[in-house]
């Protein structure tokens, strides 16, 4: 028995949003008598955290800590439209919704305090704790609290506003191909490292070296989260994930957890994660959608290191064992 | 047909109620009791999401019967908070960013739960194993497994 | 019909009860509970009996008898039966193995019904109200059995169980194929008993016939084992599944058993 | 996680307060402690249960289908087969003009997969539902399969779907989407290397822990509010409004706390149907996919063959790429279509090559139809294209970082769908992989940049 080591690197791009566009999200923001802010949407959270970056990205708009920002998406009845969280697009299509109408409430906000303490509004700025200083004299200040409540029941003035973001659909040109996909995307280039028993067809992940380019980590710890999953989901597809394991045979496919096969807690392949910004032109504070790229290098890439480890090149997904020791025989009998 | 008694304890109350023979566990607390906190993922017992802990050990409630719980103590993920504190594996939970979508997570906290019961100090492999049962399809389970051994470590410090 | 459970305390009384129509026996409820989940609808009535001696273990000496309810936990927790407890370990995950009982394995089809596979090996003896049955014979029928299994019992091999598990996700997942080997060697060595028993390389566990009898006289050597390694695929029928295909079992089988062999 | 500041810190402010903080995520605590609300953990008074009769075959003539046995079934209260469905042939992108329609929301005359939907049975219980369902009789005639994209695209292949005539979507283009750019034949004549593969995948699941699902609930006012798990609130809604012909003020939909989509949720499956029990009752309906449904029913991601030809010089530059790309949509489009362009959108990859051709093909076979999962249109791509990269390295006798160093695209670089490229940083990403792997690259790779030559 020989377990043989081998690695392989793999590098991608990723497109942000609905290819060619056309996918409006809208957003409204607007305070509470108190100086909190509802962002109102109908995106969906899958799980990768939604409400918490909208809300981030109001609270940094707006000029408030996030905690003071409540997200409430996803009913109809209340909520305007969002083509819906897929594509990667739930970040950069709704953030930059919510930009635009957190901006358009900031300004109300700050032609409030304004009136209030006497000054220009383009001569005002904020803390980012919750309140409105006069810039170059921090001293001369109201807190977003008091111009809440003199924009309800002083100054009858609603500090809220509307946001619409829509990349323009691209009609792909009939004979060229010539379109525009996306406007922005993220990058990643990968180097796993794997094992492979040369008897068995067994492969070990090892370790995953991920670089993520990703815009901007508009939360680290989630882009994290996201990163993390994706790799593990990306080693998950490389070698072992299908519905129908002898396609285009159509028979034997798994209807249970314990026939549909992902690497378990045991089979964790070390992972690291290196993440660089470089912010898109278009993005909410620079963010591109990191969502689904972060889940495709490692499959290349762990294909060229199963190579690079034993010499045969298997070009079917999923990259199973009996795929390997096919491949080995046949290479032996050669 | 006549509906059946079923009485046992949840999280530390009485509960007492009518039930068709047959239903399994996880509906009875779901839909009769009102404890939403076991998920239903798949009813096959290869989720472990609707895990809850009877008499102290890990079960399914999708595989158990209501009916064969008589007099049975059972916990669910709900009952761990105490008096709006968090239990320490809820706390480690939070702190790790453990949890993406939230749907396994229930059913992650019980199994490590019984693991902590028994295994206060766990190896990493001890947790692995404990977690195995448990699928969870966001995160990679490795911030899962950190947690649990962060709340490992956090119980011990506070025994000490 | 909605779905029913009717308890009892006597084997007696459940075993009359199975008698009628749409009637299947509770024990874990991982394989009868999952299916009626799934929309069975021919069970539509589940019968268990509480009756003490099905969940009692008996240990006088090397004579080991289990009763039919105990689950895997019980018995890879047991002090007596360390032997068993790599096979009990190898059933499903910790809540799984909570639940999951001895008798019910014994009807578990592959992939499933590791710990059957360590009791083929053993040559255990299955226990029904009508008597005792050797547990290749009650393989061999166990779709057409309807009295409860009461227990199993077997002799504790003086050289211990040798048991591996082949699984594509760790630590739990279902099986590529299991093996468990009760060997008995000579002072000088060679081989001079050998019980084989292999889940998943038919539709329920089975006995390695051919490489138990090229293992006798033989070293546990690489060139000893080799023979028994070239026959160990002889009267296989694996199943193909979602796991792995009948091919691969029957490549990988001689690799897993040698590995088993010589560890 | 490590954040490497230093590269593109000119383009980026990091002084923000909100934006780059790790903040604990405010749904955490819900998740902890089990009080977040999934679609599921709503429980109605009077709630009926749907369960769906399916085909049993590939693909098959229904000849009849009888209920009425099952109609007398205890807790059976409302059986629903194809003429209930006010809309019953649809598909999903007409909402953004790609049609044509092409499935049936519960199976008309014929089934073309094995799983489809043919009759609905609403119970008062899961288990009578289930009971029903087993005495739906449904006379088929069973007609040949086709399985494979290969055998679907010959002539005389059975016809999986009738909405389309052929095996294959019909784009403007023609029977594919078309990108060229450059001449990629002459190409081909003047490179040092020519390698042509094929690659391939089947399908995959996105086996969220919570299943597909809705719950409806009649509102008493002629309006029906639908908790449901989809990814898009208002393309379900407005799909679910064409199909059930009902104005789509009639409907309320609410959502968007799910147990993991990936992709696997932006079918419009479960909620207009569930909607139609619900008015047809005037009673609450749960429809909940079963684990065996979303890993068999629900659409999984598509198998792709993916054929590259490539040509490429002796110092690593690659000359011109042809990539054919066959998407299998299974029997009906739902997002394939456009996930087959979307490949053509993203050939022939992250390289700058001066003569592409791309075509893609989305491809009709009698399989579970498939849909966008996590990397939609590129995944199975991406794995074609790094694989054929190390192919061509190996071949040149390059290393499979330097090689890809030669070819990477920059900013200001055209691609070959017309559009510069701008943004770019895959060069800084292999740049911080060869540190990070200890996978050492020429010292002039490592001075590379992604902005503009010159700038």
């Amino acid at each position: 028995m020989a377990i043989k080591r081998g690695r392989g690197v793999a590098a991608i791009n990723y497109p942000t949003g609905m290819n060619l566009g056309g996918d409006p999200t809208q957003a409204l923001v607007h305070s509470t008598p108190t100086g909190n802010f509802m962002v109102t949407l109908s995106s969906v959270d899958l799980g990768q955290g939604m409400k918490q970056i909208m809300a981030q990205i109001c609270a940094e708009t707006i000029g408030v800590p996030t905690d003071r920002v409540v997200v409430d998406t996803a009913d109809t009845d209340t909520g305007p439209h969002c083509m819906g969280t897929f594509a990667s697009r739930g970040t950069h299509r709704a953030g930059n919704a919510v930009i635009q109408a957190a901006r358009e409430a900031r300004q109300v906000m700050l032609e409030v305090a304004a009136e209030e303490l006497e000054v220009n509004a383009s001569d005002l700025e904020t803390d980012g704790q919750g309140n409105i200083l006069v810039k170059g004299a921090p001293q001369r200040s109201i807190s977003i609290f008091d111009v809440a409540l003199s924009a309800h029941f002083k100054r009858g003035r609603s500090i809220s506003g509307r946001g619409m973001f829509l990349i323009p659909r691209s009609y792909p040109e009939k004979e060229t191909g010539a379109m525009k996909p996306s406007t922005c995307y993220a990058h990643a280039c990968t180097v796993a490292e794997v094992e492979v028993d040369d008897e068995t067809g067994e492969i070990t992940v090892l370790t995953v070296k991920n670089v993520f380019e990703i815009g901007r980590a508009l939360n680290p710890k989630m882009v994290e989260q996201q990163l993390v999953g994706g790799s593990w989901m990306g080693i998950s597809h490389a070698l072992y994930e299908t519905t129908e394991p002898y396609y285009p045979d159509r028979d034997h496919g798994g209807t249970d957890f314990n026939q549909y096969l992902m690497p378990g807690p045991g089979d964790l392949a070390q992972t690291e994660i290196i993440v660089l910004e470089r912010p898109s032109a278009d993005g909410p504070y620079g963010a591109k959608g990191p969502g689904e790229m972060c889940a495709n290098p490692q499959i290349p890439a762990i294909a060229n290191a199963v190579f690079d480890a034993v010499g045969v090149r298997i070009d079917t997904l999923p990259i199973t064992p009996e795929r390997i020791l096919r491949a080995l025989k046949a290479q032996a009998s050669n | 047909m006549a509906k059946i008694p079923v009485q046992f304890t949840l999280n530390g109350a009485e509960k007492a109620e009518f039930i068709d023979s047959g239903t399994t566990l996880l509906h009875a607390l779901r839909d009769k009791i009102g404890d939403t906190s076991p998920k239903g993922g798949c009813h096959q017992g290869t989720c472990g999401a609707c895990s809850v802990i009877i008499d102290g050990e890990l079960r399914l409630s999708c595989l158990t019967l209501a009916e064969t719980c008589n007099g049975a103590a059972i916990t669910t993920t709900s009952g761990l908070s105490q008096g709006g504190v968090l239990h320490p594996l809820q706390r480690a939970f939070l702190d790790a960013f453990a949890t993406q979508c939230g749907f396994c997570t229930p059913g992650m906290i019980m199994a490590a739960k019984v693991l902590l019961d028994h295994t206060p100090d766990p190896s990493r492999d001890e947790v692995v194993e404990a977690l195995s049962g448990n699928i969870c399809r966001c995160t990679g389970y490795e911030p899962i497994i950190q947690a649990v051994l962060t709340a490992a470590r956090s119980n011990s410090q506070n025994a000490a | 019909m909605a779905l029913a459970l009717q308890t009892f305390s006597t084997v007696k009384d459940a075993n009359a009860a199975l008698k009628a129509a749409g009637t299947r026996y509770l024990g874990g409820g991982t394989l009868v509970v999952r299916g009626a989940n799934e929309g069975d609808v021919s069970v539509s009535s589940l019968i268990r009996s509480t009756e003490p001696a099905l969940s009692a273990i008996t240990v006088s000496g090397d004579n080991v008898r289990i009763g039919a309810s105990l689950t895997m936990a019980a018995i890879a927790g047991h002090p007596n039966l360390v032997a068993l407890a790599r096979a009990a370990r190898a059933v499903g995950g910790p809540a799984i193995r909570n639940m999951a009982t001895v008798g019910g394995n014994l009807f578990a089809p592959a992939p499933y019904g590791d710990f059957t596979v360590a009791l083929l090996a053993l040559d255990a003896i299955v226990s029904t109200e009508g008597g005792e049955k050797p547990i290749e014979t009650f393989l061999a029928k166990r779709q057409s059995n309807h009295a409860i299994v009461t227990e199993v019992g077997f002799t504790l091999p003086a050289e211990g169980l040798r048991f591996l598990k082949v699984s594509r996700v760790k630590p739990k997942g279902v099986s590529v194929l299991s093996i468990a080997a009760v060997l008995e060697q000579a002072p000088d060595g060679t081989v001079s008993s050998a019980h084989i028993a292999l889940g998943c390389m038919a539709d329920r566990p089975m006995r390695a016939k051919a490489a138990e009898e090229a293992l006798l006289g033989r070293k546990l050597t690489s060139d000893g084992i080799a023979p028994a390694l070239a026959v160990a695929s002889d009267g296989t029928s694996p199943v193909t599944d979602p796991i792995a295909s009948a091919w691969y079992r029957n490549e990988v089988l001689p690799v897993h058993l040698g590995r088993l062999l010589l560890a | 996680m490590e954040l490497r500041k230093s590269y593109f810190a000119d383009q980026r402010k990091d002084d923000l307060h909100e934006i780059g903080q790790p903040r604990p995520r405010s749904d955490s605590p819900g998740h902890v402690t089990g009080k977040t609300a999934y679609f599921a953990d709503r429980n109605f008074p009077g709630m009926l249960h749907l369960k769906m009769v399916r085909s049993p075959y590939h693909h098959a003539r229904i000849r009849s289908i009888d209920t009425s046995e099952a109609q007398m079934h205890p807790g059976v209260v409302k059986i629903l087969t194809a003429k209930d469905v006010p809309h019953n042939v649809y598909t999903i992108l007409i909402l953004i003009q790609i049609g044509p329609e092409d499935e049936t929301v519960l199976a008309d005359g014929k089934v073309r997969w094995k799983g489809e939907a043919v009759v609905a049975v609403l119970a008062e219980t899961e288990r009578a539902a289930q009971e029903a369902t087993a005495k739906v009789k449904v006379d088929y005639e069973v007609l040949p399969a086709v399985f494979d994209m290969e055998e679907a695209l010959k002539p005389g292949a059975p016809v999986v779907n009738e909405y389309h005539g052929r095996n294959y979507y019909l784009y403007d283009s023609g029977e594919c989407r078309k990108v060229r750019f450059g001449d990629v034949e002459a190409g081909f004549a003047g490179a040092d290397h020519v390698l042509e593969q094929t690659y391939q995948s089947s399908p995959i699941e996105h086996a969220p822990t919570e299943t597909t699902g809705c719950i409806v609930a009649p509102e008493g006012n002629d309006r029906f509010t639908c908790y449901t798990n989809t990814q898009a609130m208002f393309f379900t809604l407005d799909n679910a409004s064409i199909i059930l012909q009902m104005p789509g003020n009639r409907l309320h939909f609410v959502g968007g706390t799910v147990g993991g989509g990936f992709g696997g949720k932006v079918d419009v499956i479960v909620e207009p149907i569930a909607i139609l029990g619900a008015k047809l009752t005037g009673r609450p309906v749960s429809f909940i996919y079963s684990r065996e449904e979303e890993m068999q029913i629900s659409s999984p991601r598509a198998a792709e063959k993916v054929v590259i030809k490539d040509g490429a010089m002796k110092d690593g530059r690659i000359v011109a790429r042809k990539v054919t790309g066959y998407t299998d949509a299974g029997a009906y489009s739902r997002h394939s279509p456009y996930g087959a362009q979307k490949g053509a959108g993203h050939y022939p990859g992250p390289y700058t090559i001066p003569n592409v051709w791309i075509d893609t093909y989305c491809v009709y076979t009698n399989r579970t139809p498939s849909s966008a999962m996590r990397g939609f249109g590129v995944t199975i791509g991406d794995f074609a294209l790094e694989v054929q990269m190390d192919k061509l390295a190996r071949l040149i006798g390059m290393d499979p970082l330097e090689f890809r160093f030669i070819n990477a695209y920059r900013d200001g670089d055209m691609k070959a769908h017309r559009q510069p490229t701008e943004g770019a940083a895959l060069i800084e990403c292999m740049q911080e992989a060869s540190r990070a792997a200890n996978w050492p690259v020429a010292e002039k790779f490592m001075a590379m940049s992604s902005y503009a030559k010159g700038a």
